[in-house]
């Protein structure tokens, strides 16, 4: 029975990850309107920092800020190229510093192990709680944060520059805020992640992860915390839920195994398709002018 | 004598949000009816409901004694309803001449070239310049060739928005011009304009039309002379009472 | 350096990404949402030619004309039950759909042909000496083919109703239905068109190359870059695009960059200067990153056209 | 100097395999202490890849395993009771490896783990399945592996090996100068690469930087021609899956068909090939030999009606479906500690159809040596080089000498061996 729970652990450990991202996927996305197609880098960038911190003898706490610190420089990075490049445009190109870094994390092996990895050596005990605990305080964050004047600003930005342009507002500085935000949220999930993983290697870093985490928001539902929450459990539960199903066919297994994915699919599609807006969507607020 | 379009207590919605709020409108064959009223009043909005882009929440369209509300855009169109929008009025990186053959798209091959000829003849302008991109003409050039395009299918029921915006006041004058001459051929016109005194003066009958509700409505004559209107809703500063208004064509219903 | 081996390679490169580019720019063109799920159908198509010509012994072309009619047709299908529903959504939703169903695609492939390589039937043999340069029988057949049906879907863009009609939708879609022209129609050949001319890249890339079903997974990136690298929607700007890409990735690997440096760094600062074979991948991605710094909406407007 | 090139002794620890082999081949029930309690199956956890871009041979893997599984249940199983393999899909990312791992241990409380042919998911899920002490199973071939702890075991060799290749080459290829090669960009591949030129350098030969390839990618021209054409005498490949045909098809279209001058890591990996695309490719073939080899090939040819395409992406695994299944029985119950010290001496006792049969492990949990085979192309076929005991090449890490443990290492020993470690 403690063995089931120490699953249920490690699930809600990897969730909250996760979580993290997609919450940070989401300030930038759902009220910012940036179409990040690169958000993984930042958990690439953050794991790396971590892992590279650690293996040069540091403790875990500064190790998971380096990796903070290494997800804000690569918001910041990210965020000069934005600019007023519009949605797919910016999106493919967040995509391709995404790859550059994955890239170079593969083949630069005195610095980050190259295709086999870092591992990490450090036991960090009740991690996942650590990080569930940490999770929460992002997502208490970010909803104070949003529904400050900030969050009203960079909503604004997500309609269109014009507006908060015209109300004076530094819409450059405001994306680089969001992005840095987004990218410390990103980077400490990365940080975790290396230390849950205990290890990161460039595989961790491909495009998929990216989707994965895109699939979590929009099915959820944008610009609604409630339902960035409920779809990364919603596809966390897709990935995990489908391996107890795969037992029950008498089917090969690599034509089972293709099929859970094929399932995977289809469950994300149906979903997007019958809830455009996600499963919860953000409440439009009026506000008085 | 039945209306052409009516349109009773319609509500129409941008996702969440209503932005008209029953709405009765009347066109008779021919007439020139002006919708006015301030910015974001819900204008465009009615027109592009009445069009299909919009979905209408509740209320009734008939157009000829058609219920037009199950129909999708094309479909509508397809009964005699053409649309000239604003600014964005053209397909650019099409020539004039295949702007004009999308405005038949519907016809068949031969119907298609006569009715561009005949638009060519009508529009020399046009004529002279066929294989010219769209979006090299200026402003008043592309509201005429809008007009040709949405002419080209002789709807009985054409909405104009914004016609004269931004062009110089000559250009506009020349538009409005145009505009008189097509009603003149037993086309019912509806326009949205901002340029109220030029618009009312061409126009049979008018609505005004405030935070998605019709607030009055009458002829278009007493509209323009009515000082309240002025000031209260539309934002325009009127050049005080006019005097005499213009003389109008004599409109013979189709 | 063989200079003309290299150009070849880029060409076969350009036209082979090209022709995928081009049908997933001109969906893009009209339905404004970048569709994931392009690339897998081009997989799809390539094995669809496969099992025509392998499994039921059927003539190569046979094969490949009936996949690219199939798929053109799938691809309506895959409309009209998916992403009609997305017609007024913003381009958010529809993309992560079209990514639900790549994977869907993807792994039905595996399912169906499993996970091992497949190739058409023909031999393989060196390819022929021109001007220097090794090329295979079917290189020059691709070439041909990917010219011969870009002039013709120029030839219907430009010439043909429901190709102005195409133009104008994508331009303005309110004003060519308020035109009356049935924009469901004009999309259902978008969609056509543009998978049928997946079906005819994936089926090409595997006849050069070779059919795996992670083939898609190696290919939607590049071939994204493509068409972003050129204009969305500008289906020649897709084609520049390619050859953007496809002279950038071998000449970038090619070239031994050191007189350049010499030129900046004084004579003889360098001896040898060249991009690692391992870096390959990272030079479209630093050719995107490029270009769009410096036109941040490709080489082409964004209209069809 | 790690390499003996000498054919394996017939000494004591052969005579004990053949007799263990003899109860194998003929199917008798393996020798179970405990009276069997229960006939619920023994779990065994699966972590491979079935999709995605390891596919090919993590299909295989899991095939091979299957048949290993077959034939422990139709010998009697363990502890009396069948067992039973749940198959987890890691679908080459490491997260979702690791994930299995969890399930795998936590909820299906399976009594050890076998699988990943890739690293990046064999030392996560390594590390994690330390931590909960359950045994894992691995062929996956980086270095790092010997880092992660007691429980780890590996089946088939870590990237060290790859020196035998630069010495067969340096013996076959009188007069060869210079070499470089083509290695998959991936872990093995880069470890591979690396060292060979060490070892191309303590040989004082000149080694021209290698390719490493994009795994998956479909257009190797440009790379190719400047890596053939850059003046090698030789030729060392990597190459695996897929990735295979099309290199080897883009070379001849190429015009570089030639292969006299190519020498392979994994020559398996082109045996389903046109002979044209192949013919003159030497290597060194990880060996499935010993006297049961030919059986399990005949067994895996007629149940699945292909052969693997890669002797790492199969035998190995096979074996270690038989190791572990030993374990179980000596440890004599399920307690996972007594399961991995059970891990020797399975070994050790154990003949196997990959390495040649040798199975034993090493302090580390690693192969003690690996035994590989000179093989060529010749007429569309693969072809030992030659008949006699000098084809047979025994790797031997430097360590360690290759000697095999016969029992598990003490607790304090692994204390020393990984920095770390609680018991």
């Amino acid at each position: 029975m403690d063995q089931l729970a120490n699953f249920g652990i490690y699930l809600m450990g990897i969730t909250s990850i996760s979580l993290m991202l997609a919450i940070s996927l989401d300030l930038q996305v759902g009220n910012c309107g940036i179409v990040n197609f690169g958000q993984v880098v930042f958990l690439t960038v953050g794991a790396y920092a971590t892992a590279i911190a650690l293996g040069r003898g540091s403790g875990a706490v500064p190790a998971v800020c380096w990796g903070v610190l290494a997800g804000v420089l690569f918001g910041l990075l990210m965020s000069i190229s934005v600019r007023n490049m519009s949605g797919t445009y910016w999106g493919i190109l967040s995509l391709s510093l995404a790859e550059i870094v994955r890239i170079i994390a593969l083949n630069e092996r005195w610095l980050t192990g190259g295709a086999n990895g870092i591992s990490v050596l450090v036991t960090v005990q009740y991690l996942p709680w650590i990080i569930a605990g940490s999770t929460l305080a992002v997502l208490l964050l970010v909803g104070l944060l949003l529904g400050s004047p900030f969050g009203r600003t960079i909503r604004l930005i997500r309609e269109g520059d014009r507006l908060p342009m015209a109300l004076g507002k530094n819409v450059l500085l405001l994306k680089m805020e969001t992005m840095a935000l987004g990218g410390a949220i990103g980077g400490l999930a990365g940080a975790y992640y290396a230390l849950m993983q205990r290890y990161m290697s460039p595989d961790d870093a491909k495009p998929i992860e990216t989707f994965i985490i895109w699939a979590m928001v929009v099915v959820g539902g944008r610009g609604n915390v409630w339902g960035i929450v409920l779809g990364t459990v919603l596809i966390q539960a897709f990935y995990t839920g489908t391996r107890f199903l795969t037992g029950l066919f008498d089917i090969p297994a690599d034509t089972l195994a293709a099929l859970r994915l094929v399932t995977i699919g289809l469950l994300i599609t149906l979903v997007t398709m019958f809830r455009p807006q996600g499963l919860l969507p953000e409440r439009r607020r009026i506000y008085p002018l | 004598m039945t209306a052409l379009l009516q349109v009773r207590g319609l509500h129409c919605a941008y996702g969440a949000d209503e932005i008209i709020h029953g709405v009765d409108i009347e066109v008779s064959p021919g007439e020139i009816v002006t919708i006015l009223g301030p910015n974001g009043c819900g204008k465009t909005t009615l027109v592009k409901s009445i069009l299909g882009f919009v979905r209408a929440t509740r209320g009734e369209i008939y157009f000829r004694d058609r219920e037009l509300r199950q129909l999708r855009p094309t479909e509508r169109a397809a009964l005699g309803i053409g649309y000239v929008p604003q600014l964005l009025n053209t397909f650019k990186p099409l020539t004039i001449a295949e702007n004009l053959e999308i405005g038949g798209y519907r016809l068949r091959r031969s119907e298609r070239n006569a009715a561009m000829a005949r638009m060519l003849a009508l529009f020399p302008l046009l004529a002279e310049r066929r294989s010219q991109l769209a979006g090299t003409l200026s402003g008043g050039e592309r509201q005429v060739l809008a007009m040709a395009r949405a002419l080209i299918m002789s709807p009985c029921l054409l909405f104009l928005d914004e016609p004269s915006a931004g062009l110089s006041p000559l250009r506009a004058h020349e538009v409005f011009q145009h505009i008189r001459d097509i009603a003149a051929t037993g086309t019912a016109i509806v326009i949205v304009e901002q340029d109220v005194q030029r618009a009312l003066a061409i126009s049979n009958r008018a609505y005004v039309l405030v935070t998605g509700q019709v607030v009055m409505q009458g002829p278009a004559a007493s509209i323009a002379t009515d000082e309240r209107i002025g000031r209260a809703y539309l934002g325009a500063k009127m050049r005080g009472p006019v005097s005499k208004p213009p003389p109008l064509t004599p409109i013979a219903p189709a | 350096m063989n200079f003309a081996q290299v150009l070849v390679n880029s060409l076969i490169t350009a036209s082979e990404l090209g022709i995928i580019a081009v049908g997933l720019t001109l969906t893009f063109s009209l339905l404004k949402f970048a569709n994931f799920a392009h690339v897998e159908t081009a997989v799809a198509g390539a094995y669809l030619a496969w099992t025509l010509n392998v499994r039921l012994g059927l003539n190569f072309a046979v094969s490949i004309a009936a996949a690219v009619l199939v798929m053109g047709l799938a691809g309506v299908v895959i409309d009209r039950l998916v992403f009609r529903i997305f017609r007024n959504a913003d381009d958010v939703a529809p993309m992560i759909a079209s990514l639900g169903l790549a994977i869907a695609i993807r792994y039905s492939m595996q399912a169906i042909f499993g996970p091992r390589f497949l190739r058409y039937d023909f031999g393989i043999a060196p390819g022929m000496r021109i001007v220097g340069a090794f090329v295979t029988r079917q290189q020059v057949w691709i070439l041909g083919i990917v010219l011969l049906a870009i002039v013709g879907f120029h030839i219907l863009l430009q010439y043909t109703t429901i190709g102005k009609a195409m133009r104008a939708t994508s331009t303005n879609p309110e004003l060519a239905q308020a035109s009356g022209v049935n924009t469901e129609w004009v999309i259902a050949w978008v969609w056509f068109l543009g998978t049928a001319f997946a079906a005819l890249g994936g089926a090409l890339v595997a006849w050069d190359t070779q059919l795996v079903p992670e083939l898609g997974f190696n290919l939607v990136i590049p071939v994204f870059c493509v068409v972003l690298i050129g204009g969305v929607g500008s289906v020649y700007g897709a084609l520049l695009g390619a050859l953007v890409v496809g002279l950038a990735v071998n000449f970038g690997v090619a070239v031994n960059f050191a007189p350049l440096a010499n030129l900046i760094g004084g004579a003889d600062w360098v001896s040898s200067l060249r991009i690692p074979a391992d870096y390959k991948p990272a030079i479209v991605y630093l050719a995107v990153v490029l270009i769009l710094l410096l036109r941040p909406s490709g080489f082409m407007r964004r209209e069809l056209a | 100097m790690p390499i003996l090139d000498q054919p394996p002794k017939f000494g004591r620890r052969s005579l004990l395999k053949l007799t263990g082999a003899a109860c194998l081949t003929t199917a008798m029930p393996l020798p179970t202490v405990a009276a069997a309690q229960t006939t619920e199956p023994v779990k065994i956890g699966v972590i491979i890849g079935l999709t995605g871009s390891a596919a090919v041979a993590g299909n295989d893997s899991y095939r091979a395993m299957q048949l290993g599984a077959e034939e422990v249940n139709e010998a009697g199983g363990v502890l009396g009771r069948p067992i039973k393999l749940i198959v987890e899909d890691d679908e080459g990312r490491p997260k979702s490896g690791v994930e299995a791992a969890n399930k795998l241990a936590d909820v299906d409380k399976v009594a050890a783990c076998i699988g990943a042919y890739q690293s990046s998911i064999a030392l996560p899920v390594g590390r994690l399945l330390n931590e909960k002490g359950v045994v894992w199973v691995t062929d996956a071939t980086t270095n790092d592996l010997k880092t992660v702890g007691p429980y780890l075991f590996n089946v088939a060799g870590i990237a060290e090996q790859a020196v035998a290749l630069v010495d067969f080459v340096k013996a076959d290829k009188a007069g060869a100068k210079k070499l470089t090669g083509i290695f998959q960009n991936n872990p093995i591949g880069q470890d591979r690469a690396k060292v060979s030129e060490k070892r191309a350098k303590e040989l004082g030969l000149e080694w021209i930087p290698a390719l490493l390839y994009q795994p998956g990618a479909t257009d190797f021209r440009t790379e190719l021609q400047q890596v053939v054409n850059a003046g090698a005498d030789a030729i060392l490949t990597d190459i695996y899956d897929s990735d295979a045909p099309i290199i080897q098809r883009q070379l001849v279209e190429l015009g570089m068909g030639d292969f006299s001058n190519t020498y392979s890591y994994n020559p398996g990996a082109y045996g389903t090939l046109e002979p044209n695309l192949i013919e003159g490719i030497k290597g060194l073939n990880y060996i499935t030999g010993g006297i049961r080899a030919e059986a399990f090939n005949k067994k895996f040819l007629e149940k699945f009606g292909h052969i693997y395409t890669d002797a790492w992406g199969g035998p190995p695994f096979y074996d270690a479906v038989w190791i572990v299944a030993t374990a179980i029985n000596l440890a004599n119950g399920l307690d996972r500690k007594k399961i991995r010290d059970a891990m020797w001496p399975a070994a050790y006792h154990y003949l196997g159809v990959s390495g040649n049969g040798d199975k034993g492990f090493n302090k580390w949990g690693m192969q003690a040596s690996d035994q590989y085979e000179k093989l060529a192309y010749k007429a569309g076929k693969m072809v030992p080089l030659s008949k006699g005991p000098e084809n047979i090449v025994v790797f031997r890490y430097s360590d360690d000498q290759g000697t095999p443990l016969s029992h598990a290492p003490s607790e304090e020993q692994n204390q020393q061996l990984y920095p770390g470690y609680k018991p």
